[in-house]
């Protein structure tokens, strides 16, 4: 059983009970544990199931690579699923959960698969199921996705009850790590005066150095790390963050760290997550290295655990996962684990090594404990019942046959160890094959480049290969002078500390054991815990002929789980590379990708959610619009009015009264919106007639033009209204949406194309509220608003006629008044301040009352501009037409040479005849055609497609008509009025409309015009 | 005619940082060749600086000029002489080639003081804002979350934010969620 | 080729597996092939299939320089839907999916077809018109698709919030029979299938150039020696500029970083695609588990297969806000591919300014979806020199103007 | 996540501030030109394997447009420099031929149409 210790557990602290739940029991742990140092602590061994077969698993390791520890945590919006025991600090009230089984942990319905595992090898699904073809979908991969995936979702109905921020950070150097290697090269760095940055993802330094001995500059590695962490801390160059990990190193120094700011303590309020987005100039990567699982049977049977981890949970947390321990190792340091056993009062029944010649000075002491070592020997099998209880050794270069069966609940394996080279690779930095060690490491002469196309990242420690506490802080300690050196600084020496540690004896790589192990036995054979691959499924794999590492991974789906691979690549990689008779090296490794270790999303997507998810751009009268009614529509970042509706009337109601009021008595429009961009400078006329496809530089002063933009490509891209404000300044209208992007259109065309002429651009979009007075009353209520303020700019149709503009005042207000009409009707837009605009328009619907005045939305300016044919960009237009397809020929200069577009507009098919063209349309039956609704020809196509003759581009119900009217593009449209085509409906109905002319309402141009 | 308002009308926010909008504050966009002598002269009479150099901002009594790019300046007048200012500064620069804006509408305009400041900022804007970077005077043109913004330091060592009078309640919300009381993150 | 069934299956676990044969040859190249396929991706292995299926045209060799399938095959998000606006579109790609639905049975390979439905989310009134117009433009293309209402979308993808503060779920256009497949079995289908034909793929292996001869193709200089070919077919997304470049012609086209997401597997909580692009973000849930998530390209020229972050930033924080749970959730795992991008972001599958040498690039975001229906096409285009699923798709409509805009509902105004 | 020095404003900007523009140093056929050169200036591109000349807006920062030379395939950027020239300054050229002696592009327009 695993129990806590009486003695031992450095991290804990004894005082401080902590009362949790697992799957509903009630358990207790001590402050400094973390949920599967306290669940080991309970007799908790078994932690979870596997994807695959849903085999039974404890934890095998204690820190983030752990496979199979994988819980539910907390209720609610708090609740998470596939949380790591083994990262997860305990706090008091902590509710965790097992998951992917049912009913129970222990007892799994789907654990049927496990018996079946001997059909469900890898690729098995690629080679069943395909017939028959509908049982795919219905049957088998509903059952497949259920028995599939890890933790529940969390609930949909409920919001995460955290928030999340992100922060900028910049620093010369950026350490990745905070053993004792990255506190070494921490502190070489900052003694150049550089500034460093420290990222530990762990609440405690030191990393694995105060567990594993020795000593550093005569202290124990544990005293060294406090007196480093004590002098660095008085550094200002330095800054030190735990809870903080490394997650992800990207292009030109760019560097995530992923801050888990209230995980140990939910509720304390702040954000939970704060992701540093960090620029270093260098990255050194000290994230130490990872012990590799061995492979023989039953390995992953519970109470199998990583050597080293075993040692973690005795000597950080004073746990042991067993009472009667075997080891199995292939190299020195596993001795350690046997020693802390042994000291702890743990019965180390038998020392498997794999080598013939077996270990150093280690192996030596762990004998004169008097604990067997057994030399040239491997385990064969472990039994379960469901955890260890027994394991039978052999020799490793047998097949298998067991000497002897020994009872044990609990194995301490060690295969050697990987150095953690996530970060080093994910932007671009190679590895090299270490043969002694059998593991990959930083090629330093391949590093991840930066924009200088100098390396910019710097492995130190064992993360570079350097697995001995004295190499190790050697090589921490020139890392860290490089990479202040390359950042700048040239680097103050340093001495590094002086680590003494055992002297180790080679390892020798054991990728299987027994050596020769028969198929049975490697079927039992585990690579991947938690996606449940094995050895056999590898070996299968490259006998079909999934020969790349990529093949394999995706065939076995080896190294794709939670864990991605860091227990289980280099082990599979060899198996690989046994099965193709080739190399490791020559074989490589799959892509490392970010994140380290996986991050939530949330704070990936930090303080963007609710309120502040996207700006919401607002305009003056935004806050009145709100409160009196505003159906919103959001239109880029803006939000308009669609209408307004009043109690118990429908938004359609709205609409109609709306369209009505304006065409017969006053309507208010918050045209605040539209951009306004100033354009000024002796060119600037010049400047306009390329921008516009009309002529621009001849427009007298006080006076307005309509104006269309096309792109290069000779699409119509915007349109509005252009006024001439003096000799050598315009006003250029754009469109909703279009101040920002017209804006950067004219200032790349300046910036880039004519930088010699002489024109500035400013956008003063946000500088008015703008809004449109319009319908037969427009007149009479601004004249009210003079008259009331003693006198004021004269309105009238003589002093300001249809398309001119004049300033002035209107009702005590500063203002430019537009004569312009999108609506058909006598209507102002008047501009005044921004700060001014609320104001300016209580103004008007305190004078518009007796004049029945109502605000509209955009729905009624759409109506209003239908009726009357004008067209709409983003209606009209969707970046396919050209103002030749809208009739809109008269806007388009003869005189001018050139204009942006006029040239795209020459090419053939911009030229065809049969281009579909601009009409209105009249349903016979005067409904309301559908929206979008496509024309239809005779025949079919090529590819057997019905042909169509044109589309709907607007369509409205007309209430001043009271029909349905519409405008759309027609093939020869404008020489077919009158004529009648048919257009089918989703609805199953066909709407059969005639081509009339797209000017609905006064076609004269009458009311405007008075 | 009545008394004008911001778009965050007075708002305020406390936490690691005191939020605060600032109220109406006149600004002029000014476009020219930095380098000529009338423009110089122009600036100098409408705030009473200097042309500021590349990337900061001259604050006096009463006025300010920031460098915003190489042909334009931001310029901070009183609101209330911000249309007449513009007036001057076009009349003076006749002959020129430039253009003088009153946007003094057409911005949000905030301060963040306290202890917290540079963090509040530092959280939504990738700007380097370490104490050895920004320095008083500083005047920096970035993105702050989803919006552009432009920032300085005061000798006071308390940030003035301007961005686009649409986003001033996007940006409140913004500046009050980093600067939630319980979310220093404690490196500056 | 021993025919793969669960019956094989229980056949071979008796004896440990020991008995399947490998999915496909790995031979040498030999000095001379009918046609030479450049890209051993979804759409090279499917366009050899089909020379050989339709066209008896079986004499190919297909050259790889890395792996098969390892290109942007292997690192899409395995979306397959046809509800595009353009009739060419429309066709290749409804006959692409037409094709998916029968793939597993027709290569003796189960590639995990699934019809589970897209939906795409319209938030705004004006997406709200681009969808009926889609959807009505579908019903004449032979596209089964349809706009549904909110409550309907809430139906079918439970985990949504249709109240977003920012964007409501307004409606969105649906398509039932569209949906995913697992992306590396479509590959491995087709190469298991192509060299079952006598097809040659030939993995690692580098078309250094390509000779031309009197202004047609001849052969391409491989890392294993010359290979002649009477025709050719560029199929290498990803690399089109550069091979094009080697046979003496430029292209329309620049290439960019198109990246995507998983977040650690779930039990299953969303049946359906979900593309939400007014916020730029699309989600679905793999039979693993994992919630897959992408968004929109990057901007710069980029040939890394890496990304920058704020991309998924921006993609991440739109799905939380569609669907709340995801917050809680955690990223396993980000990746890049490299897509190429036409003037009017459609394909061109063509011929060449080489005689014999055709090429089929340029697919964007679409790449996955269209395997079949590319491959289809090449194969009848490279057979026949006519396919009217290429037709509109030349390099000359740019000269002409003559764009397959598939955007059109990008402009929004008032 | 790339950073870029603004020319203008001396910022080293990253790519949040900035809007990626394109091909840099196209020259502009108008009216009355081939239609070859027409459809090559709008859509022909060099999207080469290595040193790319680009437009970048420092949109979220001053306003201009520049120009960078970057590798495409490791990112590297070999100097930005302003928009208004017809091909890169000289520096850079050289700076670009030490690193990756061979590169090409295509011929450089000049001010003379």
């Amino acid at each position: 059983m695993s129990t806590r210790l009486a003695k031992q557990g450095r991290l804990i602290d004894r005082s401080k009970q902590i009362e949790f739940t697992f799957n509903g029991k009630r358990m207790q742990g001590y402050g400094g544990d973390s949920l599967a140092s306290a669940l080991l602590a309970n007799d908790q061994m078994m932690m979870g199931r596997s994807f695959k077969y849903h085999r039974p698993r404890g934890v095998v390791a204690s820190g983030s690579e752990e496979p199979n520890a994988l819980m539910q945590l907390g209720t609610g919006d708090r609740y998470e699923p596939n949380q790591r025991a083994t990262t997860t600090e305990l706090f008091s009230g902590l509710t965790a959960a097992s998951q992917n089984h049912w009913p129970s942990l222990e007892f799994d319905v789907l654990a049927i698969n496990n018996k079946l595992s001997r059909f469900l090898t890898a690729g098995f699904y690629y080679k069943m199921f395909i017939h028959p073809r509908p049982l795919w979908k219905h049957v088998y991969e509903p059952i497949i996705r259920k028995s599939a995936g890890l933790g529940a979702a969390p609930d949909s109905e409920l919001k995460d009850a955290d928030t999340y921020e992100h922060f900028y950070f910049f620093a010369d150097v950026v350490v990745i790590g905070g053993g004792v290697a990255g506190l070494q090269a921490a502190k070489a760095a900052a003694a150049s005066g550089a500034k460093v940055l420290v990222l530990e993802q762990n609440n405690h330094w030191g990393g694995r150095a105060p567990v594993d001995g020795g000593t550093i500059d005569g202290d124990t590695p544990e005293v060294w790390v406090e007196k480093t962490l004590t002098e660095l801390r008085a550094m200002d160059n330095v800054t030190l963050r735990d809870r903080c990990m490394g997650s992800g190193v990207y292009d030109h120094g760019y560097a995530l760290g992923y801050e888990r700011l209230t995980d140990h303590a939910p509720g304390q309020g702040g954000p939970r997550h704060r992701l540093w987005r960090i620029r270093a100039k260098q990255i050194i990567t000290a994230t130490g290295a990872i012990e590799r699982p061995l492979s023989f049977a039953g390995n992953d049977v519970p109470g199998v655990m990583l050597a080293a981890s075993m040692r973690d949970y005795v000597v950080n947390w004073g746990v042991t996962p067993g009472q009667k321990v075997v080891v199995a190792t292939n190299n020195d340091d596993a001795y350690r684990t046997a020693l802390t056993l042994h000291d702890a009062g743990v019965e180390v029944v038998r020392v498997v090594d794999a080598r013939d010649t077996g270990g150093g000075a280690l192996m030596e002491m762990v004998r004169d404990k008097g604990i067997r070592v057994e030399l040239g020997r491997a385990i064969a099998k472990v039994k379960d019942g469901p955890r260890v209880t027994k394991v039978a050794i052999c020799a490793q270069n047998g097949e298998g046959g067991a000497q002897e069966e020994v009872e044990a609940d609990a194995v301490a394996m060690s295969g050697g160890w990987s150095p953690v080279v996530h970060l080093w690779s994910h932007c671009g930095g190679k590895l090299t094959w270490d043969k002694d060690h059998a593991f990959f490491r930083p090629d330093p002469t391949r590093p991840p480049l930066g924009d200088n196309g100098a390396g910019f990242v710097v492995a130190a420690g064992s993360a570079n290969g350097n697995l001995g506490l004295g190499a190790a802080l050697e090589d921490a300690a020139a890392a860290g002078a490089q990479a202040a050196e390359a950042a700048g600084f040239p680097a103050k020496s340093v001495a590094a500390s002086k680590g003494v540690a055992e002297d180790e004896t080679l390892m020798q790589p054991v990728w299987l054991m027994p050596a020769k192990a028969d198929i049975k036995l490697r079927m039992k054979t585990w690579l991947d815990y938690q996606n449940d691959v094995k050895v056999s499924d590898v070996q299968l794999a490259a006998r079909e002929g999934y020969e790349s590492v990529e093949h394999t991974k995706r065939y076995t789906t080896l190294g794709m789980a939670t864990d991605q691979g860091k227990l289980s690549n280099i082990n599979g990689l060899a198996i690989l590379a046994d099965s193709l008779g080739a190399e490791i090296p020559q074989v490589g490794t799959t892509t490392f990708r970010p994140p380290y270790h996986p991050i939530s999303m949330g704070a990936i997507g930090g303080e963007a959610r609710g309120e502040i998810f996207q700006p919401v751009r607002k305009t003056p009268i935004y806050d009145w619009n709100d409160a009196n009614g505003a159906d919103w529509e959001p239109v880029g970042q803006w939000r308009r009015p669609f209408a307004y509706t009043r109690s118990g009337e429908s938004r359609h109601d709205a609409v109609n009264r709306e369209v009505k009021n304006t065409r017969e008595n006053l309507g208010l429009l918050d045209a605040s919106t539209l951009g306004k961009l100033i354009v000024k400078g002796p060119d600037a006329g010049k400047f306009l007639d390329m921008m516009y496809t009309n002529m621009m530089s001849t427009l007298k002063i006080g006076k307005c033009r309509y104006g269309l933009m096309c792109s290069e490509n000779g699409f119509l891209s915007d349109d509005g209204v252009v006024a001439r404000i003096d000799e050598d300044t315009w006003l250029c209208h754009t469109t909703t949406g279009g101040a920002e992007s017209i804006h950067g259109h004219m200032e790349e065309w300046l910036q880039t194309e004519w930088w010699d002429w002489k024109v500035y651009v400013a956008n003063v979009t946000e500088q008015y509220a703008q809004i449109a007075v319009v319908g037969p009353k427009a007149r009479k209520v601004l004249e009210k608003l003079n008259a009331q303020a003693g006198g004021g700019m004269d309105l009238s149709k003589e002093a300001l006629p249809f398309m001119e503009w004049r300033e002035g005042q209107i009702g005590g207000f500063d203002a430019r008044a537009f004569r312009i009409s999108f609506s058909g009707e006598l209507s102002y837009e008047i501009a005044v301040a921004a700060s001014e605009g609320q104001a300016f328009w209580d103004a008007l619907m305190e004078a518009g009352r007796e004049f029945n005045v109502m605000p509209y939305g955009t729905e009624t300016l759409h109506i209003l501009r239908a009726e009357k044919g004008f067209i709409m960009i983003g209606d009209e237009t969707d970046g396919t037409v050209i103002p030749q397809d809208l009739g809109l020929n008269w806007a388009l200069s003869k005189k001018k040479e050139d204009y942006l577009g006029k040239r795209a507009q020459q090419r053939s098919h911009m030229a065809d005849p049969d281009r579909w063209q601009l009409v209105g349309l009249e349903t016979t039956d005067g409904s309301v055609l559908p929206d979008g609704a496509y024309a239809l020809g005779n025949g079919i196509n090529a590819n057997g497609q019905k042909n169509m003759i044109g589309r709907v581009t607007s369509t409205y119900y007309s209430a001043t008509l009271d029909r349905g009217i519409a405008m759309g593009l027609v093939k020869h449209g404008p020489k077919r009025m009158g004529e009648v085509i048919e257009f089918p409906g989703t609805d199953g109905k066909t709407y059969t409309a005639k081509i009339v002319d797209p000017v609905f309402y006064d076609k004269e141009g009458e009311k405007q015009n008075v | 005619m009545s008394n004008p308002v911001t778009a965050t009308n007075g708002a305020q926010f406390s936490g690691i940082a005191t939020v605060a909008d600032v109220g109406l504050q006149g600004m002029i966009t000014l476009r020219g060749d930095l380098s000529s002598k009338p423009l110089a002269a122009a600036v100098k009479a409408a705030t009473g600086t200097e042309v500021p150099a590349q990337g900061t901002i001259l604050v006096v009594e009463g006025g300010a000029a920031a460098w915003m790019s190489p042909d334009e300046l931001l310029l901070l007048v009183p609101y209330e002489q911000a249309v007449a200012k513009t007036a001057e500064l076009t009349k003076a620069l006749k002959g020129e080639h430039a253009l003088a804006a009153n946007v003094s509408d057409a911005r949000s305009f905030f301060q963040i003081t306290g202890d917290g400041a540079r963090e509040v900022l530092a959280k939504i804007s990738p700007v380097d804002l370490s104490p050895e970077a920004f320095v008083a005077g500083d005047f920096r043109r970035s993105r702050t979350a989803q919006v552009a913004a432009a920032f300085w330091l005061q000798d006071d060592g308390s940030f003035r934010v301007v961005c686009f009078r649409s986003v001033g309640a996007y940006m409140f919300g913004l500046l009050s969620t980093a600067a939630h009381p319980q979310s220093a993150v404690g490196v500056y | 080729m021993k025919r793969y069934s669960a019956f094989a299956v229980a056949r071979e676990a008796l004896r440990y597996h020991t008995g399947w044969e490998r999915a496909w040859r790995s031979p040498e190249p030999k000095r001379h092939y009918d046609v030479v396929i450049v890209g051993a991706g979804g759409h090279g292995l499917a366009t050899a299939y089909y020379l050989g299926k339709n066209f008896g045209i079986t004499n190919v060799a297909i050259i790889e320089k890395g792996w098969l399938g390892g290109g942007n095959t292997g690192r899409n998000t395995t979306i397959i839907r046809s509800n595009y606006l353009q009739d060419p579109s429309a066709a290749i790609y409804e006959k692409a999916r037409s094709l998916y639905e029968t793939m597993s049975q027709d290569l003796n390979y189960n590639v995990m077809f699934s019809p589970r439905g897209v939906m795409m989310l319209a938030q705004t009134e004006h997406e709200i018109r681009g969808y009926k117009r889609t959807a009505h433009a579908n019903a004449l293309q032979g596209v089964q698709t349809e706009w549904i209402e909110p409550a309907r979308v809430k139906e079918l993808v439970p985990i949504i919030n249709l109240h977003g503060p920012r964007y409501p779920v307004l409606g969105a256009l649906w398509q039932e029979r569209a949906g995913t497949a697992r992306h590396d079995a479509v590959a491995w289908g087709y190469a298991r299938a192509c060299s079952d034909m006598g097809m040659d793929i030939i993995q690692q292996c580098e078309v250094t150039g390509v000779r031309v001869e009197n202004g047609r193709v001849a052969g391409v200089e491989t890392s294993k020696g010359p290979i002649d070919c009477d025709k050719m077919g560029m199929l290498v997304a990803g690399n089109a500029s550069h091979l094009a470049d080697m046979a003496g012609f430029r292209l329309p086209m620049e290439s960019v970083a198109l990246q995507a997401l998983v977040s650690e597997p779930i039990k299953p909580c969303m049946d359906v695609v979900v593309m939400a692009n007014t916020v730029h973000g699309y989600m679905s849930q793999s039979d693993k588990g994992e919630m897959v998530i992408g968004g929109g390209t990057d901007a710069a020229n980029n040939y890394t297969q890496r990304g920058s972050f704020h991309h998924i930033e921006e993609t991440v924080r739109a799905l939380v806000e569609t669907f709340p749970m995801v917050s809680r959730l955690k990223m396993l795992r980000q990746w890049g591919g490299i897509v190429d991008v036409t003037g009017d972001r459609s394909p061109l599958i063509s011929k060449t300014p080489v005689g014999n040498c055709f090429i089929n690039c340029g697919w964007g975001t679409g790449g996955f979806k269209s395997i079949p229906g590319s491959g289809w096409a090449m194969a009848e285009l490279m057979a026949t020199g006519h396919s009217p699923l290429t037709e509109e798709f030349t390099m000359n409509r740019f000269k002409e103007g003559k764009f397959i805009d598939e955007s059109v509902a990008a402009g929004v105004a008032h | 996540m790339l950073i870029l020095e603004c020319p203008y404003c001396g910022v080293k900007a990253e790519e949040t501030e900035l809007a990626a523009g394109g091909e840099a140093h196209l020259k502009r056929f108008g009216p009355g030109s081939d239609d070859n050169d027409f459809h090559d200036y709008l859509f022909m591109r060099e999207n080469p394997k290595g040193v790319h000349f680009e437009r970048w807006r420092h949109a979220n920062g001053c306003g201009k447009w520049f120009h960078a030379a970057r590798c495409t395939t490791t990112l590297e950027v070999f100097g930005t420099y302003a928009a208004q020239t017809y091909e890169p300054p000289q520096e850079i050229k050289d700076k670009i031929t030490a690193k990756r002696p061979g590169w090409s592009w295509r011929e450089f327009s000049d001010a003379s149409e």
